[in-house]
């Protein structure tokens, strides 16, 4: 039997049968038919990774699906890849799926498109599935465009919102501009190997004789392919704008899995980033600058899943950095770290707006932590794990991407360990605001919203528990050694290789500085930063409208796009210019027409004059060139 | 005896001048009197060149166009006739009710 | 002199005669009107059945020799006038009961069968004078129009013209060379002597005016919208064939040389355009058909540029096509009491859903005409591109395709008008009637054999 | 210079006169009779050359019967018709210069000024005497002798089938 | 039977129809719609089974018929199937039912004389794709014209004249010049080789001068490029998009406009090699202007079949440009492209005309939020979207990944030599993928999304004769979309001829003259 493909197909049946059947069969079927699958992929990821393990550290398993189309002695082969990284990914997807799906079942229970609903978290791990299983670039690329389109399509799931539809159209779009990226990449891999597979693009560039092709070039523009998916600037304008989606969604999609891809992406084809000083270089520097600046823009978020997706955006950006600075294993580390708790945040976020009936403003809300004390309990866990709070989660893989930031030899600097520390500063202060604004301070709820809150079913807060467990001590496994034979760490330079034990301490130190930080401002409640806010108008109104660059976009891409199609290209080209000179062409035979008609004036002596006009010409004609 | 030349030149000219006749003159009779000169002038040429040639062809095909020529005045007077009656006029210039 | 090949060799044009003696005979004895249309037809039958016996057994002979003879080819080609005739022939019934008309068509179409078989220039002007002739007179019996007179003298005036300038061109032909065989003139074609070349030009120049060549057509528009329809259906078809069939004994096989081939493909040209250009504003049918003839009248001349056995096969495939497709138009063409009328374009809006077989009928003409496939009128137009592309003037061939190509714009009107515009109030009620249809059929059967087996005709070549 | 070269050249000149008068005579009579002077004179043209049977028939067919018929009707038509007044159409100008061109492009196609002139009477020319003219013609063109036949009857057809309608629309 | 027989009869049966639609007795408009009907299924199955013997591994014709027709000038009936030619065959034929199906209702004016032309046209383009001789292919060709004329001006909208005598008079003109070349052509081969005959086979291996060649080329280019069309030549397109009838904005956007493709690949690239290789960066350009500039004018419509028809000039522009990169993998791609498009397209002019059968509007801004008042239009419309702008596992994406694969292969050697025109003209039609996306999801949600509201609401949801019709298109989309290898196949021997014959061993891409 072959066992990847079946992983990759389950959820695909679960698609299909949910959504061509789901709503003739009511919901029970559809919670079945939707969770049971993927945890039955999640059961065959297990029995792969048990076959993996018994073949040895840097095994993988391979299977060909069907030769998609074939090119003289060249094709392109549908096929399975399996090897560690893979299994890492496969099941914090199928892992953390499945723990999504199950919470699902509670989230959107009342909601009138619930098989619809599962259908496209289905068809979204199909294709995430196909994206991390895939052996050649195209396979990938294929689930690279149909999480995409999944996202897409959860995004505007409550579509009857034009600005929901439009996230979801956004989303799509700016990741269809990375893809582009992606495509140039492949295209030029395929010219230069006549392989799209990824383990023989690898093999090639890690042989002897280079390819005959720039790695940077083709580093650098997988790597645009990326920043698309992974919401890098400046393509990161998308993830924030996704939050329109439910709940759920925003865990799984734009926080635990899809998002990651283009890390995975990178990580996957470290043998093209380990020979491109330049592209790992760009790669690192968009990273921390990413995670650097989005941390900022969450400082004044008000929008619970605001503050979370911008959290992701510069988490993302810590994970490239990581990538940057040759730490594969280390980037893998944190996303499968950051899986777990972002999306117990996510969830928690999910569940708090589930209590209070909708409401998503940080401001509006506190007090909480008595009202629903299980989400408050693994909510607090995931914040310390993504703070950076030994010993939970996220401090080991944060820690270690902050230490290779600054030593690796494969383009670590200061600088970049700056950066990065300061968005983990900056991370630890807003999420920590986040709790104290929640959960902790007194309550700023309206009267009739208070009298709502209750807490979730169980499918919510057992799957949170599972989460928060999972974020408590998912750091303890050494993922980096266990990647290590497929992703190489790289050394670390010879003047800081005592130091390691030092900088631990610096980082907790981060984190708790930020945790304090937070503490201070928002203890009391909002008033203290609100007074901050005053006193920086300017700053906090750029932070606040994202530094504008939505509206840049708009000013300088779109708009211009727009008038250029609407007055050069339809104005002046097709309507002016072409259809122009055709109706001026056709006018001109029309006046020739009736210039024609008037000679034909019906004086008989002019018809005979026209005669004798041409007998006199012809045979001046013939004289003249006889 | 007399120049082939001054003869042809001559049935030329009455060539020409026929149908001058044709293109100036307003009055159908008129026009129609051209077009018998100008088939004047064509025997005139034939005979000459029939003469020239030493052949008898020529000749012969004088005598056609004097069948012919009396047959188309047979048809044409007949048509004048009738226009003058509908337009009560000879007037050719008038004759432009078809037009465009 | 055999008295035998006498009979035989003019089969067609006797039984022609027999028709004219006969309708001649029943007027002075009865008067009796119906009967002339029955012999006129019965003759026309005959004559056309002689043509095609005469062809298909490869008859060669002739009795006058050096000035008339017959061979394969002209059988096919006076086949292909008598039978035109016959649907034209149908559709004057209902216009004209009068034994006159019928001798009068039987004469020109005498006089149209004399071109193709004539070998002396006297012959040829004979059998052009004996076609136009009759002709004059009638335009003139369309009693519809009141403005008929008018275009029977503008037609004589310059076809008399035409007739001096013909003749005059023969002088110079005959001065040239001595001799009054049709050789003479594609002798003079190779002459680069100017007396012989002026004569050419003469010739070519009254053809030009009986065919309806720009600056020669003044009379076309006039005397076809003048006259009735059946006789602008004559007009249209056998004189141009006629014409061109007399240009093409002239022109035999003989290449045109360089003069005289601007001449022969500049004014033709000029016809296309100005024939397609002028048609586009016409309002009516007649008219516009008119200039749509000046414009074929173009195409055919260009068939004469290229040289060889090809310009035969182009010019008769040409006419042929050319002349049923006209005749099929004005079988199926809506008649209302009012002449000036009905004639008008606007008439024919919404045809189709009042008289759907005319429309199509009417349709499948004007494609044809525009030469678009698979309409037969394209393997003509091909044929003819053909051959002035295999002569060597790849320029002129696509000036002319392209001056082809602005005729499609008014062809498309009449469909349009018949199929896509709704019908109006006044419209004549336009009944069918069954020898129309009749005529209808009789065009549509052949168009169909070429459509398909254009090499049917081809071949015999 | 002989008296008949002479007399060829004074009827060239009278018929060249004729032809002039036809052109500028007001009255449709008038013109008449300046064709018929111009035919005449190629007549004694025609004649000078001996070429006797043309001149005969010149003057028989077209003097005799053509402008005979046509004088009649200029009678039967005497009215006082605007183009008697007026005689020139709007095309005089560009007419004049149209036929002044015609003439010169054909005299310059076909006329070879000092070529040799006609010997009418050589010996191999032939005889334009009435019989054996005649008896060559009937010999020769007998077929053109038919067809003129039909011709004329076409003609007269024609010519009865006008007037018959022209007098219906009338009534 | 034998194998030619089917190929015949495919090609007939339309004509068969017509005859008995004709026949058929005056008011039986459900008959002649069931005749039709009929015909077409039976010439689908006819189609279906000719694709399954038809064996890609043979180079030439397959099921071939020649017979004489014009033996004076060498023009026969020839007709077969070959490599180039037989996923568009079957195309049109798999296009016929659904066409018929899809205007079950909509045409009530003239159902007899609609009919007749949807077989005539259906007769007509089987008829240009299957000709081997050129005389044979000019007049199907041209024959197209006609029906095409009709079904516009006669059952179009409002300004139906205007979009049919300017779609006439486009593509006639290009034609006209075609001829031209087409008979210049002959007649060179006549001369070089002393036997006149249209047969392509012969006619390909006639050596022209570079110049001539030039010539001729642009001529038939012009026909061909008017059909596709390219920019500049493009503008009559909307416009009889627009007009058009659903059926006629089907046939046109799912087959006519392959024609042009069509063309270049089966006539003006092979028969004139050198000068295709001389004249192709500025095929290339025009390929990837009309890429651009179709898509750009897309996004500012503000009516349905415009946005669709302005992405169909996008989309063509991919076709040219897979052919024009002369690498194997674009040519394919090219070929895969021009199904998947006649797909696309024709899928999504049917579902417009499905809901303009509702409400009579085709302005965007009349609608709103159809995914909730229409659930089932909405998901065949989403995916017919999601395939137009290229999704991976549709159609769509097969043919355009392999065309800009196809085309960077192309243009790298090229940028390595000094030549960076192929390359930078690749690039920019990669950012055809984004615009694309950004005019079919702008639609998409403007129609779909948002707040729920259309002309004469409340709106009936797809019957079950309009879901079968879309099954079919749909189906039809995935299956090229994952398993494209087995029409590949079929193509790939013809497909790599025709770059052999074009590209003349070396690829001298871009290489200006």
């Amino acid at each position: 039997m072959k066992l990847l493909t079946v992983i990759v197909l389950l959820p695909l049946a679960g698609f299909l049968l949910n959504g061509l059947l789901g709503r003739r069969l009511g919901r029970t079927f559809v919670s079945i038919v939707g969770c049971g699958l993927p945890i039955l992929a999640f059961l065959a990821t297990l029995k792969a990774v048990l076959l993996l393990q018994a073949a040895g550290p840097d095994a993988a398993l391979l299977e060909v699906a069907y030769r998609w189309a074939s090119f003289g002695d060249q094709g392109f082969d549908v096929a399975f890849y399996f090897d560690r990284l893979t299994a890492v990914m496969t099941l914090i997807i199928t892992g953390v799926g499945s723990l999504i799906h199950v919470y699902s079942t509670g989230y959107m229970k009342d909601d009138p498109g619930y098989a619809r609903y599962f259908a496209y978290l289905n068809l979204f791990l199909f294709f995430m599935l196909t994206l991390v299983l895939g052996r050649s670039l195209l396979v990938c690329f294929v689930g690279w465009e149909g999480v995409g389109l999944a996202s897409y399509l959860l995004i505007g799931f409550w579509f009857e919102d034009p600005a929901k539809a439009a996230a979801g159209k956004k989303a799509f779009i700016t990741n269809r501009v990375g893809d582009a990226g992606f495509l140039l990449g492949l295209f030029l891999l395929y010219w230069a190997l006549g392989t799209v597979n990824m383990d023989e693009i690898n093999a090639a560039f890690a042989a002897p004789v280079a390819p005959a092709v720039s790695a940077s070039l083709v580093g650098v523009l997988l790597f645009i392919g990326a920043t698309g998916k992974s919401a890098q600037i400046p393509l990161h304008v998308w993830l924030p704008d996704a939050m329109a989606g439910p709940t759920p969604v925003s865990a799984l999609i734009h926080a635990a899995t899809m998002v990651t891809a283009g890390v995975y992406l990178v990580a996957r084809l470290h043998g093209i980033y380990e020979h491109a000083p330049e592209a790992s270089q760009v790669v690192a520097v968009i990273g921390v600058l990413t995670a650097f600046f989005a941390a900022t823009i969450a400082l004044v978020q008000t929008d619970i899943k605001k503050v979370l997706a911008y959290s992701t955006v510069s988490q993302l950006g810590l994970m490239f950095l990581a990538l940057g600075v040759g730490a594969y294993g280390v980037a893998v580390f944190h996303v499968y770290t950051h899986a777990f708790f972002k999306a117990c945040l996510f969830l928690g976020a999910g569940s708090v707006i589930h209590a209070l009936g909708g409401e998503q403003d940080i401001r509006k809300m506190g007090g909480l932590w008595r009202r629903i004390p299980l989400t408050f309990g693994t909510f607090a866990v995931a914040t310390a794990a993504i703070a950076g709070i030994p010993p939970l989660a996220g401090f080991f893989s944060k820690d270690e991407i902050l230490w290779f930031a600054l030593a690796s030899q494969h383009g670590g600097s200061a600088a970049l360990w700056v950066l990065g520390s300061a968005a983990s500063l900056l991370t630890s202060f807003y999420m920590f605001r986040l709790l104290w604004l929640t959960f902790l301070t007194p309550s700023r709820m309206s009267h009739d919203t208070e009298h709502h809150v209750h807490e979730s079913p169980f499918s919510m807060t057992g799957v949170l528990i599972v989460l928060a467990a999972l974020s408590a001590i998912g750091g303890f496994f050494e993922l980096p050694h266990f990647l290590e034979p497929l992703l190489p760490i790289p050394a670390v330079a010879g003047s800081l290789e005592h130091y390691e034990h030092t900088f631990v301490f610096v980082a907790v130190a981060v984190a708790l500085l930020g945790l304090a930080a937070a503490t201070f401002m928002y203890r009391r409640g909002l008033a203290r930063g609100e007074a901050l806010a005053a006193r920086f108008p300017r700053l906090h109104r750029i932070l606040g409208g994202k530094y504008y660059i939505d509206e840049l976009y708009e000013a300088v891409l779109y708009r211009p796009l727009h008038w250029v199609s609407d007055r050069v290209f339809l104005g002046l080209g097709d309507r002016l210019l072409i259809d122009g000179s055709l109706h001026g062409l056709a006018a001109l035979t029309r006046r020739a027409s009736g210039r024609l008609s008037r000679v034909q004036t019906g004086q008989l002596q002019w018809y005979v004059a026209m005669a004798v006009i041409g007998v006199v010409g012809c045979l001046v004609w013939v004289w003249r060139h006889g | 005896m007399a120049d082939t030349q001054l003869l042809l030149g001559l049935s030329f000219v009455l060539f020409a001048l026929g149908l001058v006749g044709v293109m100036v003159r307003r009055n159908a009779l008129v026009m129609l009197m051209c077009m018998e000169l100008m088939l004047n002038a064509v025997i005139l040429a034939l005979v000459t060149f029939s003469l020239e040639t030493a052949t008898l062809s020529g000749a012969v095909l004088v005598f056609l166009i004097f069948v012919v020529a009396a047959a188309e005045i047979a048809i044409a007077i007949p048509i004048v006739l009738q226009l003058s009656r509908q337009r009560s006029s000879l007037d050719v210039e008038g004759y432009d009710r078809l037009q465009g | 002199m055999n008295w035998y090949d006498v009979v035989k060799a003019m089969l067609p044009e006797h039984l022609l005669l027999a028709g004219m003696v006969i309708l001649l005979t029943l007027e002075i004895l009865r008067g009796r009107p119906r009967d002339g249309f029955v012999v006129a037809f019965l003759a026309l039958a005959a004559a056309a059945a002689a043509a095609l016996t005469l062809h298909m057994e490869g008859y060669t002979g002739a009795p006058f020799s050096g000035h008339f003879s017959v061979g394969p080819d002209a059988s096919l080609a006076k086949f292909a006038l008598i039978a035109l005739a016959l649907p034209v022939v149908l559709i004057s019934r209902d216009d004209f009961a009068e034994t006159r008309y019928y001798v009068l068509l039987l004469a020109s179409l005498y006089g149209a069968c004399l071109l193709v078989s004539s070998d002396s220039l006297p012959t040829l002007f004979l059998g052009l004078e004996l076609m136009s002739m009759p002709v004059y007179a009638l335009v003139l019996l369309a009693q519809l129009r009141a403005d008929s007179a008018e275009a029977a003298l503008k037609y004589l005036v310059l076809g008399g013209t035409a007739t001096a300038t013909f003749l005059m061109g023969v002088a110079l032909l005959y001065g040239w060379s001595g001799s009054m065989s049709t050789a003479v003139f594609a002798a003079a074609l190779g002459s680069s002597d100017t007396l012989p070349v002026a004569g050419v030009v003469l010739v070519v120049a009254s053809l030009f005016l009986k065919a309806a060549i720009v600056p020669f057509h003044g009379w076309a528009p006039d005397a076809y919208e003048g006259a009735s329809v059946p006789v602008t259906a004559f007009m249209a078809t056998i004189i141009k064939a006629g014409v061109l069939f007399a240009a093409l004994r002239l022109f035999e096989t003989a290449p045109v040389t360089r003069p005289l081939v601007d001449v022969l493909a500049v004014l033709p040209l000029v016809s296309m355009i100005w024939g397609n250009v002028a048609a586009i504003r016409q309002t009516s049918f007649r008219r516009m058909i008119a200039y749509s003839s000046i414009a074929h009248a173009g195409y055919l001349f260009y068939a004469l540029l290229g040289a060889g056995p090809g310009r035969a096969q182009a010019v008769v495939f040409y006419v042929v096509v050319y002349g049923i497709m006209n005749v099929l138009a004005f079988a199926v063409l809506p008649r209302g009491t009012d002449d000036e009328r009905s004639d008008r374009l606007e008439s024919l809006q919404g045809l189709y859903q009042r008289r759907p077989f005319a429309a199509i009928m009417l349709g499948i003409a004007m494609l044809s005409l525009a030469g678009l496939p698979p309409m037969p009128g394209f393997v003509a137009k091909f044929l003819v591109f053909r051959n002035v592309l295999a002569a060597g003037y790849t320029g002129y061939a696509v000036l002319g395709l392209v001056a082809s190509y602005l005729g499609i714009y008014f062809y498309l009107r009449v469909i349009q008008y018949m199929f896509m515009n709704p019908a109006t109030a006044d419209q004549p009620a336009g009944h069918p009637r069954r020898l129309a249809l009749a005529a209808s059929l009789l065009c549509l059967a052949p168009a169909i054999v070429l459509t398909f087996f254009p090499g049917w005709l081809l071949d015999r070549f | 210079m002989t008296i008949d070269q002479l007399l060829v050249y004074f009827f060239g000149a009278c018929a060249m006169l004729g032809g002039v008068l036809m052109l500028v005579a007001r009255h449709p009579m008038r013109v008449a009779l300046a064709l018929i002077s111009c035919m005449l004179s190629l007549a004694g043209i025609y004649a000078m050359l001996g070429v006797h049977v043309v001149a005969v028939f010149q003057v028989l067919i077209y003097v005799g019967a053509v402008m005979v018929f046509m004088v009649y009707v200029i009678m039967l038509l005497d009215v006082r018709d605007p183009s008697f007044v007026r005689r020139y159409s709007r095309m005089l100008l560009p007419g004049v210069v149209l036929g002044a061109l015609l003439a010169g492009a054909l005299g310059v196609s076909a006329v070879r000024l000092g070529a040799p002139a006609i010997q009418p009477g050589a010996s191999a020319a032939p005889s334009y005497l009435v019989q054996p003219f005649s008896v060559e013609f009937l010999r020769e063109y007998w077929l053109h002798f038919e067809l003129t036949s039909v011709l004329l009857v076409a003609a007269v057809v024609a010519a009865i089938a006008i007037i018959r309608t022209g007098r219906r629309s009338d009534g | 039977m034998g194998e030619a027989t089917w190929l015949n009869w495919l090609l007939w049966l339309p004509a068969l129809g017509m005859v008995a639609v004709t026949a058929l007795p005056k008011g039986r408009d459900s008959l002649v719609r069931s005749v039709t009907f009929g015909c077409m299924v039976l010439q689908f199955f006819i189609a279906a089974i000719l694709y399954q013997r038809f064996d890609g591994t043979v180079a030439g014709l397959q099921f071939a018929t020649d017979v004489p027709w014009i033996r004076d000038w060498g023009v026969g009936y020839r007709i077969g199937l070959d490599g180039l030619n037989v996923l568009l065959v079957s195309l049109t034929a798999f296009l016929g039912p659904l066409v018929v199906a899809g205007a079950w209702n909509a045409v009530h004016k003239d159902v007899k004389l609609f009919h007749v032309m949807v077989l005539f046209i259906q007769f007509a383009m089987l008829g240009t794709f299957l000709a081997q001789d050129l005389f044979l292919f000019y007049v199907f060709w041209e024959a197209m014209l006609i029906p095409m004329f009709l079904i516009i001006g006669l059952w179009g909208g409002e300004r139906r004249i205007y979009a049919t005598l300017k779609f006439v008079l486009y593509t006639a003109f290009g034609s006209i010049l075609m001829l031209a070349a087409l008979i210049y052509l002959v007649l060179y081969t006549h001369g070089s080789s002393g036997y006149m005959t249209f047969d392509l086979r012969h006619l390909s291996g006639s050596q022209l001068p570079l110049n001539t060649q030039l010539w001729l080329l642009s001529a038939f280019a012009l026909s061909f490029a008017i059909k596709v069309p390219m920019f500049p030549l493009h503008t009559w397109l909307p416009d009889a998009h627009v007009e058009a009838p659903t059926t006629g904005s089907v046939i046109l956007a799912g087959v006519l406009l392959k024609m042009g493709t069509y063309g270049f690949m089966k006539l003006g690239f092979p028969l004139f090699p050198e000068a295709a290789r001389a004249m192709m960066p500025v095929i290339m350009s025009l390929a990837v202007i009309s890429i651009v500039y179709g898509a750009c004018l897309a996004l500012v419509q503000t009516d349905i079949k415009k946005i669709i028809a302005y992405s169909s000039i996008s989309h063509l522009g991919y076709v040219m440009l897979g052919l024009a990169s002369l690498d194997l993998i674009g040519i394919q791609g090219a070929i895969l492209q021009m199904v998947s498009h006649g797909l696309v397209a024709g899928g999504l002019f049917l579902m417009v005309g499905m809901i303009y059968e509702r409400t009579h509007s085709r302005a965007v801004a009349d609608y709103g939020g159809l995914a909730r008042m229409l659930p089932v239009f909405s998901v065949f419309f989403t995916i017919l979207t999601l395939a137009s702008i290229g999704l991976p596992t549709t159609s769509g994406f097969a043919g355009e990944f392999m065309v800009l694969l196809g085309a960077f292969n192309a243009a790298w050697p090229a940028h390595l030599a000094g030549n960076d025109l192929p390359l930078t003209l690749a690039v920019i039609a990669v950012s055809g993928v984004v615009l694309g996306a950004l005019y079919m999801l702008w639609l998409a949600q403007r129609i779909l999304f948002g707040e729920a509201r259309a002309p004469h609401a409340p709106l009936t949801d797809l019957n079950s004769r309009e879901t079968a019709i879309l099954v079919a298109i749909v189906v039809a989309i995935f299956a090229i979309g994952l398993f494209p290898g087995d029409p590949l196949a079929k193509t790939e021997l013809a497909a790599s001829e025709f770059q052999q014959r074009v590209a003349g061993g070396t690829i001298q891409l871009g290489s200006a003259r």
